[in-house]
Formats: C-alpha cells, sequence, structure tokens
C-alpha cells in the first residue's frame, strides 16, 4: 500500500534535476556569491534524501548505491590532500592557490576554491545521504 | 535597549542550553540542549565580529563597510562539527534505545548495576 | 626538509583514507601494512628534525604559504617534540598490538589512523581554533571506536563521553571566541604578545578565560570533577583503543594544559598562581583516583582509575612550574604512558584467555600465563615507582619540586598516592599469584591470541627497565621542551 | 529543589560573565580580519570573502573539518549496521 499520492510522486521525480542543478549553482558560484561547498552539497544531501522518501529506498537505492556514496567520501578526501599536496610539488606551501586568478567576477575567477568547493560539495552530499540511508534502514526491518 | 545585542543573548542560550542539559533526563533531549549550546556560542561568536552599519562580506559595488568575515567562517566549520557530533549522538541514541527499550537515563543507570 | 610538519599530520589521514581502499586490492593484510606505513614514515620524519630541534631552534611551517596572524602555521619546538615521539611510539605499540588480533577489519585501523593524525595535529598547531578542530577529529574517531565492540554498554559508554565532552566544549569555543574578542587574532603567538596589556585593564575577562579553559582541558585529562566518563570508556572500549585513550588521549589533554598555560597566561600564571590552583585540582585528583582504583572490581575500570590517579601525579608536577617540578611531570607522562598501555595490553590478553573480568575471579592467572603475569606485575612494580624501574625517577623529581616549593600538604598527599597506589597493585598481583584457579566457566573458549599481542607488552616492560636504569637518554629529549617552556 | 540550586548556580555565572565582558557591540577593535577585506580579493580572487577564508586563508580547518564528518559519517555507518558476523564483534567478551 503505497501512501505517497501520485501527485507527489511525478512533482518530485519532475523537482529532483533542478534541486541538483540549484546545487550545483550553489557550489559553483560558492566564492562570487552567498554559499559554498558545505552548503551546495547539503542540498545534493537533501534531494536525495527527499527521492527516498518518496520513493522509497529501494528504488533509490538502485539509482545511489551506498557503497559507491561511501567509496565517493573517500576519494572526495583523498583528492581535497592531493589538492594540497600538487601545491607542495609546485614549490608553494600546503594547500595554498596555485592555479592562476581569472578576472574577478568570473565563475574560473578563484583558481583553487572553486575546486575545493566541488570536493567538499560531494563528500558532505553523499556524507549526509550515507545518513540517512543507514537511519531509515535500521528503523524498516525489511533489509 | 541596548544591553540586548548579540553577545549577551548568546551567553543566555548558553546557559540555558547548559541548564536543559543538567535536568533532562532523556537523550534525545540531551542532545537537543547540546545543539542549543552550540548555537549560542555561534551566535556569540557571530555577533563579536558585528560592525555597525557593515554589510555582508561580498565585494559589490556600493559596499561602504563590511562586517568582519573571520567569525562567519570558522562558525561554518563549527556548524558541520556540530552536525557531525549531533548525527553521531542520535545514532547512539537510537542504538540504545535498541538494546535497553528506554531513552530515560535513570533507568539506563538501574539497568547497569 | 622544513616541511616536515604537515607531513607528519597528513601522512596518518592519507593512510586513514587509502586503507578503505585497500578492499579492492588483493594485497593479503594490506589494511594493516598501509596503517604501519602511515606511522612509520612520521616517525622517520621526526627523526630527521631531531637534529634542529636539539640544538634548541624551532621549524615552522605557514599553511597556504600565507604569514602569521593571516594563516595557521604549524610549529615543531621541543615540547611538540617530545609528545609526537610519545604519540607516535606509543601509536606503532598499539597498532603491533592490534594487529595481533586478527579480527578487526578496515574500518578500525582507519579510525585509529584518523585519531592518530588528530592528536598529531593539536600537537603541531599554533592556532586555537586549529586545535579545537582537531580536538574535535580525536573526539569523534574516539566516540566510535569506544563503539566498535556492538555491546550494548559501549554505546552507552560512549554516549556518555560524547555528551559530557562536547557539553564542556562548548566553554572552549566560548574562550576562544572572547580570546578572538580581546585580541583579534586566532594565532596564539600573537596572542601570548598581548595577554599582558589585556590583563592589566581587565584582570576580570582573562580569569574567565582561564576558568573556561580549565574545564575543557580538565574533561580531556580526567581532572577530578569532569572524569566520570573515564572509567565506562575504557571498560568498554577494545583493549587497543582504551590503552590509546588512557594513554594517548589523556595525554593531549595534559599536553593542551601545559601548552596555553605556559604559552598563552604564562605572566598571569606565575604572578597569582594560577598554578597553584592546578596543583591542588591535581592533587584532589590523585586522592580521588587513589581511593576509587582500591574499591575497584573490574579490572579494567581498575586501571582507568588508577590513570586519574597518575594524571593527579602528572597535574602537580606541571602545576608547581619550576624546573624540576616539569622534568617530573613529563618524565612521568612519558613513564604513565608506557607503563598504562601496556597494563591494558596485558589486561586485554589476560581477560580474553580466561573470560573473567573481575579481579576476584582472576585467580592462579600465574599458572596459566606465566609470561604475561610476570609482564603486569614487573609494570605495576613500574607504576608505583620502586626503583629499579622509570617510576621512580619521576615521582622523585615531582616530590623533590614540591619539597623545594615547600608545599608541606603536598608532600603528604604524594606520599600517601603512592602507598594507596602499592595498595591496589598489590591487591590484584596478590589474587594472579593465588596458587588454586578459579573454576573455568564451560562454555567459553578462549580467542585466537597472536603472537604479536605478547611482543608489544614484553617490548614495554623491557623499556620500563632499561629507562630506569639509564633515564639519560629520555632526560635529554626532556631536556629542550623544558628549555622551549620556562625560556 | 536542585533545580533551584542549578538556576542559581547558572544566574551566578550568567553575571560573572556579563561583568567580566566589556565587548562594545558594533565597534571592534583592531582585527586580523581588515587585512582580509582589503588585500582579499586581490590574494585569493574570490568576491565571497567568508568563502576565500575558509577556503584559501584557513583551508587547514575545513580539511580538518571534512575529516570530522568523515568520521561521523562512518561512524553512523558502523553504528546502525545489522547485526553482522565478524568485524569485531565476538572477542573479549569483558
Amino acid at each position: 500500500m503505497d501512501r505517497t499520492s501520485k501527485v507527489v510522486k511525478t512533482f518530485t521525480r519532475k523537482l529532483f534535476p533542478f534541486i541538483l542543478l540549484y546545487g550545483c549553482y550553489l557550489i559553483s558560484h560558492g566564492h562570487l556569491t552567498p554559499g559554498g561547498g558545505f552548503q551546495g552539497g547539503v542540498i545534493f544531501g537533501s534531494a536525495i534524501i527527499l527521492l527516498g522518501l518518496v520513493e522509497g529506498i529501494r528504488m533509490t537505492e538502485k539509482r545511489f548505491r551506498e557503497d559507491m556514496l561511501s567509496l565517493t567520501k573517500n576519494i572526495g578526501m583523498l583528492i581535497f590532500m592531493l589538492f594540497g599536496f600538487t601545491g607542495m610539488i609546485l614549490g608553494y606551501a600546503f594547500l595554498s592557490d596555485f592555479l592562476p586568478k581569472g578576472e574577478t567576477g568570473t565563475v574560473p575567477s578563484a583558481g583553487l576554491i572553486l575546486l575545493l568547493n566541488l570536493t567538499i560539495g560531494f563528500m558532505v552530499g553523499t556524507g549526509i545521504a550515507v545518513i540517512f540511508y543507514r537511519s531509515v534502514r535500521h528503523g524498516s526491518e525489511e533489509e | 535597549m541596548t544591553w540586548l545585542n548579540g553577545l549577551n543573548i548568546g551567553i543566555i542560550v548558553i546557559l540555558i542550553g547548559l541548564y536543559g542539559m543538567l535536568t533532562k533526563t532523556n537523550l534525545i533531549k540531551m542532545i537537543m540542549c547540546l545543539y542549543v549550546m552550540s548555537s549560542g556560542v555561534i551566535l556569540f561568536f557571530i555577533s563579536l565580529g558585528y560592525v555597525s552599519g557593515g554589510e555582508a562580506a561580498i565585494f559589490e559595488n556600493g559596499v561602504k563597510a563590511m562586517v568582519d568575515p573571520l567569525p562567519q567562517a570558522v562558525m561554518l566549520t563549527t556548524l558541520v562539527i556540530g552536525l557531525g557530533i549531533t548525527a553521531l549522538g542520535l545514532a547512539l541514541a537510537i542504538k540504545t534505545y535498541e538494546d535497553n527499550r528506554t531513552l530515560d537515563t535513570r533507568k539506563l543507570k538501574e539497568k547497569e548495576e | 626538509m622544513e616541511s616536515t610538519p604537515i607531513l607528519i599530520i597528513t601522512f596518518p589521514l592519507i593512510a586513514a583514507f587509502l586503507t578503505h581502499l585497500t578492499k579492492y586490492t588483493n594485497i593479503k593484510r594490506g589494511a594493516e601494512l598501509v596503517a604501519a606505513l602511515g606511522l612509520i614514515i612520521p616517525l622517520a620524519l621526526l627523526i630527521t628534525t631531531a637534529q634542529t630541534i636539539f640544538t634548541g631552534n624551532i621549524l615552522e611551517y605557514n599553511i597556504g604559504g600565507w604569514p602569521v596572524p593571516l594563516g595557521i602555521n604549524l610549529v615543531i619546538d621541543g615540547l611538540s617534540f617530545f609528545f609526537c615521539a610519545l604519540v607516535i611510539g606509543i601509536g606503532l605499540l598499539i597498532l603491533l598490538y592490534s594487529m595481533g588480533i586478527y579480527l578487526y577489519a578496515r574500518r578500525y585501523y582507519s579510525l585509529l589512523l584518523i585519531a592518530f593524525s588528530g592528536i598529531l595535529g593539536i600537537i603541531l598547531t599554533r592556532d586555537i581554533f586549529n586545535m579545537y578542530v582537531f580536538f574535535e577529529i580525536l573526539a569523534v574517531a574516539s566516540y566510535v571506536l569506544i563503539t566498535y565492540k556492538r555491546k550494548p554498554r559501549t554505546v552507552t559508554a560512549s554516549f556518555k563521553y560524547l555528551i559530557i565532552s562536547e557539553s564542556t566544549w562548548v566553554f572552549f569555543l566560548l574562550a576562544i571566541a572572547m580570546l578572538y574578542g580581546l585580541t583579534g587574532t586566532l594565532n596564539m603567538d600573537s596572542i601570548a604578545s598581548q595577554i599582558g596589556v589585556i590583563y592589566n585593564s581587565n584582570p576580570q575577562i582573562i580569569h574567565l578565560i582561564i576558568a573556561l579553559m580549565m574545564i575543557s582541558f580538565g574533561i580531556k585529562c580526567g581532572m577530578f570533577p569532569l572524569h566520570t566518563w573515564i572509567p565506562d570508556a575504557h571498560s568498554q572500549a577494545p583493549t587497543p583503543v582504551s590503552s590509546l585513550l588512557s594513554g594517548l588521549i589523556l595525554k593531549v589533554g595534559i599536553y593542551a594544559i601545559i601548552r596555553i598555560f605556559y604559552l598563552l597566561f604564562k605572566p598571569i600564571l606565575l604572578q597569582n598562581g594560577a598554578g597553584l590552583l592546578l596543583t591542588y585540582l591535581g592533587a584532589i585528583t590523585l586522592i580521588f583516583g587513589a581511593c576509587m582504583a582500591l574499591v575497584q572490581d573490574e579490572l579494567k575500570k581498575l586501571l582507568a582509575y588508577s590513570s586519574i590517579n597518575q594524571i593527579g601525579f602528572i597535574l602537580v608536577g606541571v602545576g608547581l612550574g619550576s624546573y624540576v617540578g616539569l622534568m617530573g611531570g613529563l618524565f612521568h607522562t612519558i613513564n604513565h604512558a608506557l607503563i598504562k598501555t601496556a597494563l591494558f595490553f596485558c589486561a586485554g590478553i589476560i581477560i580474553s584467555q580466561t573470560g573473567f573480568w573481575k579481579v576476584s575471579q582472576l585467580r592462579g592467572v600465574w599458572k596459566r600465563m606465566p609470561g604475561v603475569t610476570l609482564a603486569f606485575s614487573a609494570l605495576s612494580l613500574a607504576i608505583i615507582g620502586i626503583p629499579p624501574f622509570n617510576g621512580f625517577f619521576s615521582k622523585l623529581f615531582i616530590l623533590r619540586a614540591a619539597l623545594m616549593k615547600g608545599h608541606l600538604i603536598l608532600m603528604i598527599i604524594l606520599v600517601s598516592g603512592v602507598i594507596v597506589t602499592a595498595a591496589y597493585y598489590f591487591r590484584v598481583i596478590g589474587t594472579f599469584f593465588i596458587p588454586w584457579e578459579s573454576k573455568q566457566a564451560r562454555d567459553f573458549v578462549p580467542n585466537p591470541v597472536g603472537p604479536f599481542e605478547h611482543v608489544s607488552a614484553y617490548i614495554i616492560a623491557a623499556g620500563c627497565l632499561i629507562i630506569g636504569i639509564i633515564p639519560g637518554p629520555i632526560l635529554s629529549i626532556i631536556e629542550p621542551a623544558i628549555r622551549s617552556l620556562l625560556s | 529543589m536542585t533545580r533551584t540550586i542549578i538556576i542559581l548556580t547558572l544566574l551566578g555565572l550568567a553575571l560573572f560573565a556579563f561583568s567580566a565582558m566589556d565587548f562594545e557591540y558594533g565597534k571592534p577593535g583592531p582585527r586580523v580580519s581588515e587585512h582580509y577585506i582589503e588585500k582579499g580579493v586581490t590574494e585569493t580572487g574570490a568576491l565571497n570573502m567568508v568563502t576565500s577564508i575558509y577556503l584559501n586563508y584557513r583551508a587547514y580547518d575545513t580539511l580538518g573539518e571534512a575529516t570530522v564528518f568523515f568520521a561521523t559519517a562512518l561512524g553512523v555507518f558502523m553504528l546502525l549496521r545489522k547485526e553482522k558476523s565478524g568485524d569485531g564483534s565476538h572477542f573479549e567478551s569483558s
């Protein structure tokens, strides 16, 4: 017996990509407008949670598999460290901004900040999704 | 009423959280009080950086005075740490409820003896 | 090379994230290999810096290339070198012990390495907020590690630790906020330079900040009123984690107290004797820990209370603030870290072999495991402070420091502390050597014990004896630490 | 009864804190963030000063805090798992 009505389902399915788009906007414009890696990542996570609530866990599990999510967290952290070390290899200090700064005001204008924002966005998004999966699955017994 | 500014209210919110922490016995309520306390600290720290008449710390044309951006950047980190701690606390509370079927610290203490 | 401080912290972090990826490689015990490398490389790096540190100058590293007030900088001076060497050494022994028990999965090593990088991050950073972030890393890693055994009581113990630790750490954040409000910067050195001026204009707020920091560091190092989480966390955690807890996490609390009080509040500390407050809190912790340990029946809880007892000794030594006192405090930190880690190892082996965890049930352990019992009793003698072992010298230094300062009551408390420590350890050793065995629980099958476990306990027992006989090299390591503090 | 004691001690703490604090709200003293505001755009290229601080000047904090979040997600993942055998759940009966 599926309690969520048809309207809610189709609406969220249509809305889902736009929420992701908004999350990407927040991350990519993190250094120009208020926003940044964490806020965009939280919006990614909430998009996955919304899908999970409406479609049910087994459906979303097919699209966003849990071990892939925790793998992305690991790789995200390694990429973050990699950015730090490339700074060192190029002779600057750890985690320093080695990319050229474009003219201010455009998206690629802050060098490393954009890439760091992206990695953090992914990690926070997948982290929240994993926490959501775990607490929901733990409650319902249908493993 | 110049006394009611962010600094003093922040301290009051921390103390309210501390009061809740000392008196509540339900596990979930303790985590809520914990988060109230950390919001109080965040309010205190950010209102330290307030510059009267300052705008948000983003460069747009026509921005005269700017608010101090450092507390905001530092408190962003504290927020995410608070989120992590609350998520972990709630997971622990779920696990204790599953094992002992109670969230009341007094009953948990009796169960331990 | 000059970028060692950052490498010492990031290598364990990288190893932590790589252990999870060893799932996809078919190296047999890849996780342990990566974990061991994650600690051996920082040790090698630390040794390369030994030359510069011993000649008295420091190694500084600005992260992101920003000069001091703007960015975060890491500094290795005498004190941080001493604590880094202690932490990595004990960390390797804990890893060695965990490898002995084959049952730990990759996630355990990942979390253990995150905890180590947190500890190393605290020791090297010169930025208060950064110290808060790394204390949170250490705290979160230890909350999860405590619940690794998935027993019901581990979850309640971890919850109690989380609530107590986080609610006091809100006050540390408040202290950071007030320091930022007063001095306008988060860097320890620039704050230290302005503290004197602020203290003259408004002494009240500095007392408030000292009180807030005393509370938050008190919880981390198990000072008297805030120690309630220690017995539960230690007795419920798996053995390597409880030795991590009492061997390293309490020591990092001690390091933070020394760093904050001797760097930030040095002028005030010596003037009105905030150090005396530290000494008397240490004395109360000492008495409380000793008395509670006397009545304890669970072996691991007894060791936990004995940790509180020994931390009291260290706090007294550090609070006195004299050269000899600091020497005694730091030397006892090393001794206690080594001995307590090995005691928890032996306790873990004894419990996993006999199935009993109460001292009264552990009769006749001598016949079943002569080696481990011998190591346990040697280590207990060391912690009590019997001459040939290293515990004797450190407690002697602290006693002499108290004598020189002329605190008579303190002398009495210290001596009675030693006597009570001897009392509860001899009670434990006594039950081990009782000839007749306690009846064996039928359904209990001892767990497979790998060769590594005994090895690490024996290494430390031998190490204690060697340090006791020739304390020279260890004292020469402590020398630059005290010089950097009292300069 | 104990509640009144707790309330009294908290009020005492509040009075002590308010008497000790002498920050004037809105007019902060000399700050390191004046440098961030003046030279921030030229040094980091970002318009949003808050992002430039926590990703460029103090990126190390963000690395630490991402590890905190990683450790919590790992912790919740391990805690709320179904009772799986192995993984350290059946040794050391203490």
